[in-house]
C-alpha cells in the first residue's frame, strides 16, 4: 500500500451505497480528477468544521491527544515491566475510534478486538481504570482480569476486548440482534482488523445481518497490515468495502486519518441502523504507527513507508486544520495537551497504587450462579 | 403424572420457559417452520412466532456467537445444533467467547445461554455424525454440561437450563427422543443443575451411566438381580458442575464401581470420574474402577460394526461381574 | 424461488466472467430478449451436440440413467431396511455430476458432500461398489465403514463423501494446491450445496485458492432448498455466482438441467485450471425431486413446484433433445435402459451376497502407522 | 551433542525433513516472511522458498483443511498454528476430517500431516490464550498428540511426526522455547512416538509430568531428595499413543504417584493417566494417585493470579509428600 492510493482514497472518500451495484471505490483517477476532488474534500472539510461546535471539535482533539499520551505512558510503562503479556498500540488509528464513537448515543455498543485501548477510552472508561487494567491491578476496567486485550465496561456499554481475530464479529452481531428484539433503537458498532476479514465469521456475520436486517455497523479498520502480513499478501480482493456487495450490504470506504470524515461516514451508517435497522460495512483506511504488538520490531515495513504515513497524523491533520479554519487557538491546543498529560499522569498513579487482585479473585466469576455439590 | 416422551418433555420445558421470559428465544436450523429436525421444536413457530424461533442459516459459528452476543445484554438464548457434532465448528465461540467472558470481563457479562441438541450415536450415521462430546465442553471452566436420561429429567433440567445465568451445554440423545416417562404435572417443576440421581438403588456394586447408558444400565441391573447381585444405579446428570457427592456415597456403601459412557475413552468423563473416586473414596474400593466406554475408534457405518462399538447390557453385566471378582 | 427467475437464468446461461465487474448475471429480460436469448440457446445445443461424437451423447444419457435407476433401487432398498442411516437422494441433479465429470481426465479429482452417490458413480465406482457401500458391506467402496455419506475409491481419484456442511471445500482447496505444488495440471472439481456458502470454509477457501491461484472447480449445487429452508430465507444476496467477486474469482451461472452446458461450462473452468492455473466458481442451478434425505416428507415445498420442476428433468430434456437431432433410436434408448436395468438388478445382487465386514474391522484403519505400546 | 534450545531443535526437524523429502511443506501465519511469531521457523524460507514455506491468511479452518486435503494426495503438510487456541476454529477438519479420513474411507486415504505449535499458557496473556487443549485432541482416536519437553524430545519426535503417516498434533510450550539441551548429533536422530521417557529415575514416589511440568517436576524431584524422598519422572512424550507401561512399571516401583499437568483437570490427560494406573496397578498403589493441574478457573491476566494458576515446584514437593504420607 504506497501513499498514492490512499491519497486517491482520501479525496473520494465516503461514496454512500445502499446498491450492491454502486459498492465500488474508484480506484484510480486522473490527476486533474484528483485535484478537483481534493478541493471538493477541502470544501466539504470547512463545511463539515463549521458544522459543529468548538466544544464537540475540542473535544474530539481532546480525546485523540488522550489515547495518544495514554498509549506512549501505557508503552514506557511495558518497558519498565509493569505492563505484561500482549499489549497492542492503537497509535496512529485514533482518528477511526474518536471519530466513529463521537457519532453515538451512550447508550449505544462498542465491541472490538484485542486493539482495543482507544475504544475503551473514547466510549468513556476512565483511562485510570484502563491504565489499572493494563497493570493487571483490582481497579483495572476488568479487575485485573482481562489485561490490555479485555476491557470492559458494562456502565459504559463497552462489550471488550477480545483476543481471537474474527471472534467480536458474530457477538457484535448478537448484540445488535438483541437491540431489534428489544425494540429499542440503539446501534452497535463491530471493530476489526483488515486480516480479520479473511475469517469465516465476518462472512457468517454479515450474511445473518442483512438476511435478518440487523442495526450494526461492521467496522474495518483497514490498517494494511495483520501483524507482518500486508493486505496484498493475505487477501485476493483487497477492497475490503466491496466485499460487502457479497451479502448484498451497504458499504462505504473511509479515509481513517480523518476524524470528522469517519465521524461522518459513522454517522450515515447508525441512522441507517436506527432508523432502517439495516448493517452497513465502512471500510476505513488507516495505518498503526508501532508495531503489531509492544514484542514486534516491525522489520516488514520501511522506514519511508511509515514516515509516509505519519506526514498523515490523524491528530497534526486536525489539528492544523482545526487552526486553519480559525477553531483552535495555540492556547486552547496548550491547554488540551496540559489537560491529557495531568490525566495521563493520574492513570500511571492510579494504576501503580491500586492493589493487586486478591487471590480469592482466582476463583470468582467462573460462574454467575452458585455451584451446588461443587468443591470452590 | 403424565407419560410423556422426551421429545414432548424438551418441547414443553422450551415453552414454559417461553411463555415465562420472553427474553428467551430458540434460534437454530430447521428449528421454526420444519419444527426441528427431530421435532424437538413442534409448534414453537405457531406460538411464539417468527421473532422467537429462528430459522438460522448453515453457519454453526456465526449464529452461536450470535447468541452469545444476545446474552451479553440481556436476551436468553436457547441455540439449537442440528446434532452436537455440528457444534464443533462453533467451539471457538462456545468456548472463547461464552465461557470466559464472565471472567475475563471481571463479573461485568454474563452469559445466559442454553446451547442444546442431540449427542453421541444416532443409528448407522457413520463417523462424523456419532460423536459424543460432553468431555470437551465439561473440560473447560465456565460452562456447564448437561445430559438428562429420563422425560421428567429432560424437562426439569432444561427449564433450570434456560434459567440459568451461565452458559449451558444441554446434550439429548437422538435414540431417546421417543423414550417415556412420567413427568410431575406441578406447574413450575424444575431440577437443579449440579444434582445427581440415583435412579436405582442397590448395595453390590454401582454403575454411573449417563444418558443413553442410563436405561441399558438400568436393564444390567435387572439382569444381575436375578444372578443375586445388587446394582446401584447413579445418573449424574450434570456432568459440569459434577455432583461427585452422590457417587462417592454410593461407593462408600458398595464398595464396587462401573462407570458407563457411550463416547470414547480416553481423556473422557468416565476417566474424570474415576480418577476423583480414587482420590476420594480410596479406602473403599474392593476393586479398581471400570470404565465400560465407546470403542477407541471412529463410528463405523455398518450395523454389525456399529452394534459392537457401544456398551450394550451383555457387556454391562459382564463387566459388574469383573469388578465383583465373581468371573 | 419460483420457475420465473429460473426459466430466465436458464435462458441466459453460462455467462462466462473474468473480471469482478462482470461477474453478474441478468435476473430482469424483457421477453422479446428472452425468446431471442431461448433462440440463441437452441442453436448453441445443436452446435454442442453436433460437436461431440454419439458415443459420448449416449455415455452422458447411460450415465444419468444410471444413477437415477441406481437411486430408485436405493430407496427401496431403504424402506426394506438394507440401507439405514441418512441416504440423500441425487435425483433430478444427475445432469450436473454427469456433465462436469464428462469434462475430466480421469486423473483429476473429485471431492464433494453426503450427497454423493452420483458423482461417485460418474467418477466411475462400479454401481456394485456403491450399492454394497450403502448396504453396509465389506465389498462397500469404503469397505462399509463410510455408508451412503462417505463414498471413497482411491482408484479413480474420488475422495468423498464428507458430512460437515461445507467441510469439503478446504478439503478440495488442499487437493488443488497439492496438483499445483506437485507440478501436474491435474484439476480438482469441489461441489456443495448453495446452503454450504454460508458457512465460512467457503469463504477462506475462495480467498485462498484466488490468493495462490489454486486449480479448482468450485461447483454450487444450487438446488434451491438446505433441507427445508430455501435459499430466501438464508442467503441475504442470491445468486451465488455473484459472491465470486469478493474474492476476485471468474464465475459462471450455469442451467444445471441441461448436461450439455454443464459440461461446456465446467470445460471452460477446467481449461482455467489447468491452464492459468487458476479457480472458477460455476454456480449450477438444479432442484432435487425427492426429499432432503430418506427421512424428509418435504413439505416445504409445493407439488407444483416440483412439477414445474419435473417438467425439466435433465434426463428427459436430453433425451428428448438428443432424439430432436437425431442422435438417439428408441432402439438406442431401449438399449440403454436395459443395460441399466441389468447393472442396477446385479449391484443390489452384489451387494446383498457381500458379506458384513469382520469383527476385526471396527480396530482396523484408525492409525495408517502401527501403535508401538498400545492395547489395540 | 551439541547444546541447543527446544527452539532450534524444533527448526532443524523441520529443516532436516523439508530437505529429505521434498513432500513436506510449511504454512501457517507468519511462518515465512516474519520467520515465525515465535521464530520457530527462522530461515526456511531462505532455504526453501515461497513454494514450501507459506504465509497463510488468517483462516485457521480454511488451511486447516487445505493441509488435510493436500496430504490425502500426497503431500506431508506441516501446518503451524500461531498458538494452539486458535487452532480451536479448525477443530471441525482436525476431528472431522485428519482424524476419521483413514477410517470412514475404509483405509484408502491416509492423513499425514503434522498440526504443530505452541500450547499452554504464556506470560499474562490471559485467558483466550493460555489453554492447554492437549485432552481434546487425545480424546478422539484417529490423531496422535506429542508433547515434548527437551530440546532432543523436541527434534526426534518432531522429526517423527512428520514421518508418520497419521495425523499428529505436535503441542510445544512457549515458554520452553528458549530451553537449552543436548541433542544427539547422528545425522538421522528420531525418537518413535509412543515411547515414554524417565527423566529421572527414583524408588519413592512417581511423578507423571509432560511439557512445562517436566523441569518443574525434575526441581521438585531435586528438592525432596533433600528430603530424603526419592522421586521418578516419567515424562509419556506422547499422550496419544499413550506408554501406559512405562508408567505402570514405575508404579509397581514407587507405589506413589502424582500426575502434573498445565492444562485444566477436568477429564484431562491426567484424568486418562490417574484411571489407568487405577486399571493396571491398583493392588500396587500405596496411596491414591493425586493429581496436580492448572485451576479449575479460565487464566487471569494479573501476574500474581496467573502464578496461583499454574502448578510450582513447591506444590509439586506438597503433592509427593501428601501421597507419601508424610504432612
Ligand atoms: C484466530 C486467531 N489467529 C491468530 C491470532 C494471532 N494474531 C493476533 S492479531 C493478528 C493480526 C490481525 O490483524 P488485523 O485483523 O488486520 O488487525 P490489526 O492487528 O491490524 O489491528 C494475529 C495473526 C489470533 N489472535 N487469533
Ligand atoms: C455443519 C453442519 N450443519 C448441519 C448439518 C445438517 N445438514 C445436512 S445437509 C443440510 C442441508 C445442506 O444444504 P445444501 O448445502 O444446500 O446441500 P443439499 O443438501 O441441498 O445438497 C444440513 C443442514 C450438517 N451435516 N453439517
Ligand atoms: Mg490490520
Ligand atoms: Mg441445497
Amino acid at each position: 500500500m504506497t501513499e498514492d492510493s490512499t491519497a486517491a482514497a482520501t479525496a473520494t472518500t465516503a461514496i454512500e451505497t445502499e446498491e450492491q451495484d454502486t459498492t465500488t471505490t474508484p480506484l484510480a483517477a486522473a490527476p486533474s480528477e484528483l485535484r478537483i476532488e481534493h478541493e471538493q474534500r477541502q470544501q466539504k472539510q470547512r463545511e463539515e468544521i463549521h458544522a459543529l461546535n468548538k466544544e464537540t471539535l475540542h473535544h474530539l482533539l481532546y480525546q485523540m491527544v488522550l489515547i495518544r499520551r495514554f498509549e506512549e505512558k501505557a508503552a514506557e510503562a511495558y518497558t519498565l515491566g509493569k505492563i505484561g503479556g500482549f499489549c497492542h498500540l492503537y497509535i496512529g488509528q485514533e482518528a477511526v475510534a474518536v471519530g466513529s464513537i463521537s457519532a453515538l448515543r451512550p447508550d449505544d455498543y462498542v465491541i472490538t478486538s484485542y486493539r482495543d485501548h482507544g475504544h475503551a477510552i473514547a466510549k468513556g472508561i476512565p483511562a485510570d481504570e484502563v491504565m489499572a487494567e493494563l497493570y493487571g491491578r483490582a481497579g483495572g476496567c476488568s479487575a485485573g482480569k482481562g489485561g490490555s486485550m479485555h476491557l470492559f465496561d458494562r456502565d459504559v456499554n463497552y462489550l471488550g476486548g477480545h483476543g481471537i481475530v474474527g471472534g467480536q464479529i458474530p457477538l457484535g452481531t448478537g448484540v445488535a440482534f438483541a437491540s431489534k428484539y428489544q425494540g429499542t433503537d440503539r446501534a452497535t458498532l463491530c471493530y476489526f482488523g483488515e486480516a480479520a476479514v479473511n475469517q469465516g465469521a465476518f462472512h457468517e456475520s454479515l450474511n445473518m445481518a442483512q438476511l435478518w436486517k440487523l442495526p450494526c455497523v461492521y467496522i474495518c479498520e483497514n490498517n494494511q497490515y495483520g501483524m507482518g502480513t500486508s493486505l496484498q499478501r493475505a487477501m485476493s480482493l483487497q477492497n475490503v468495502s466491496e466485499k460487502a456487495c457479497a451479502y448484498d450490504v451497504a458499504s462505504e470506504f473511509v479515509d481513517g486519518m480523518d476524524v470528522l470524515a469517519v465521524r461522518a461516514a459513522t454517522e450515515r451508517a447508525v441512522a441507517r441502523a436506527r432508523q432502517e435497522s439495516l448493517p452497513t460495512l465502512l471500510e476505513i483506511r488507516t495505518y498503526r504507527f508501532m508495531g503489531h504488538s509492544m514484542s514486534d520490531p516491525g522489520n516488514y515495513r520501511t522506514r519511508s513507508e511509515i514516515e509516509k504515513f505519519q506526514e498523515r497524523d490523524p491528530i497534526k491533520l486536525f489539528r492544523e486544520n482545526l487552526k486553519t479554519q480559525n477553531m483552535l487557538t495555540d492556547e486552547e491546543n496548550a491547554s488540551i495537551e496540559a489537560r491529557v498529560k495531568d490525566e495521563v499522569e493520574r492513570s500511571a498513579q492510579f494504576a501503580d497504587s491500586s492493589p493487586e487482585p486478591a487471590p480469592e479473585e482466582l476463583f470468582a466469576h467462573v460462574y454467575a450462579n452458585p455451584i451446588v455439590n461443587s468443591e470452590q | 403424572m403424565a407419560v410423556i416422551t422426551i421429545r414432548e418433555a424438551l418441547n414443553q420445558a422450551m415453552r414454559e420457559e417461553m411463555r415465562r421470559d420472553e427474553n428467551v428465544f430458540l434460534m437454530g436450523e430447521e428449528v421454526a417452520a420444519y419444527q426441528g429436525a427431530y421435532k424437538v421444536s413442534k409448534g414453537l413457530l405457531e406460538e411464539f412466532g417468527e421473532k422467537r424461533v429462528i430459522d438460522s442459516p448453515i453457519t454453526e459459528l456465526g449464529f452461536a456467537g450470535l447468541g452469545v452476543g444476545a446474552a451479553m445484554v440481556g436476551l436468553r438464548p436457547v441455540i439449537e445444533f442440528m446434532t452436537f457434532n455440528f457444534s464443533i465448528l462453533a467451539t471457538d465461540q462456545i468456548i472463547n467467547s461464552a465461557a470466559k467472558m464472565l471472567y475475563m470481563s471481571g463479573g461485568q457479562y454474563k452469559v445466559p445461554i442454553v446451547f442444546r441438541g442431540p449427542g453421541g450415536s444416532a443409528y448407522q450415521v457413520s463417523s462424523q455424525h456419532s460423536q459424543a462430546l460432553e468431555s470437551w465442553f465439561a473440560h473447560f471452566p465456565g460452562v456447564k454440561v448437561v445430559m438428562p436420561a429420563t422425560a421428567a429429567d429432560a424437562k426439569g433440567l432444561l427449564k433450570s437450563a434456560i434459567r440459568d445465568d451461565d452458559p449451558v451445554i444441554f446434550i439429548e440423545q437422538e435414540r431417546m427422543y421417543g423414550s417415556k416417562g412420567e413427568v410431575p404435572d406441578e406447574a413450575d417443576f424444575t431440577i437443579p443443575l449440579g444434582v445427581a440421581d440415583v435412579k436405582r438403588e442397590g448395595t453390590d456394586a454401582t454403575i454411573v451411566a449417563r444418558s443413553l447408558m442410563v436405561p441399558i444400565a438400568l436393564k444390567a441391573a435387572e439382569e444381575l438381580e436375578q444372578q443375586g447381585i445388587s446394582c446401584e444405579v447413579v445418573d449424574p446428570r450434570t456432568i459440569r458442575p459434577l455432583d461427585i457427592e452422590t457417587i462417592i456415597n454410593s461407593v462408600k456403601k458398595t464398595n464396587r464401581v462401573v462407570i458407563a459412557e457411550e463416547s470414547h475413552p480416553f481423556c473422557g468423563v468416565g476417566a474424570e470420574i474415576s480418577a476423583q473416586i480414587m482420590e476420594r473414596a480410596f479406602d473403599y474400593l474392593d476393586a479398581p474402577v471400570k470404565r465400560l466406554s465407546g470403542v477407541d475408534a471412529p463410528m463405523p457405518y455398518a450395523r454389525n460394526l456399529e452394534k459392537l462399538a457401544l456398551p450394550d447390557v451383555a457387556r454391562m453385566v459382564a463387566a459388574v461381574r469383573e469388578v465383583s471378582y465373581l468371573d
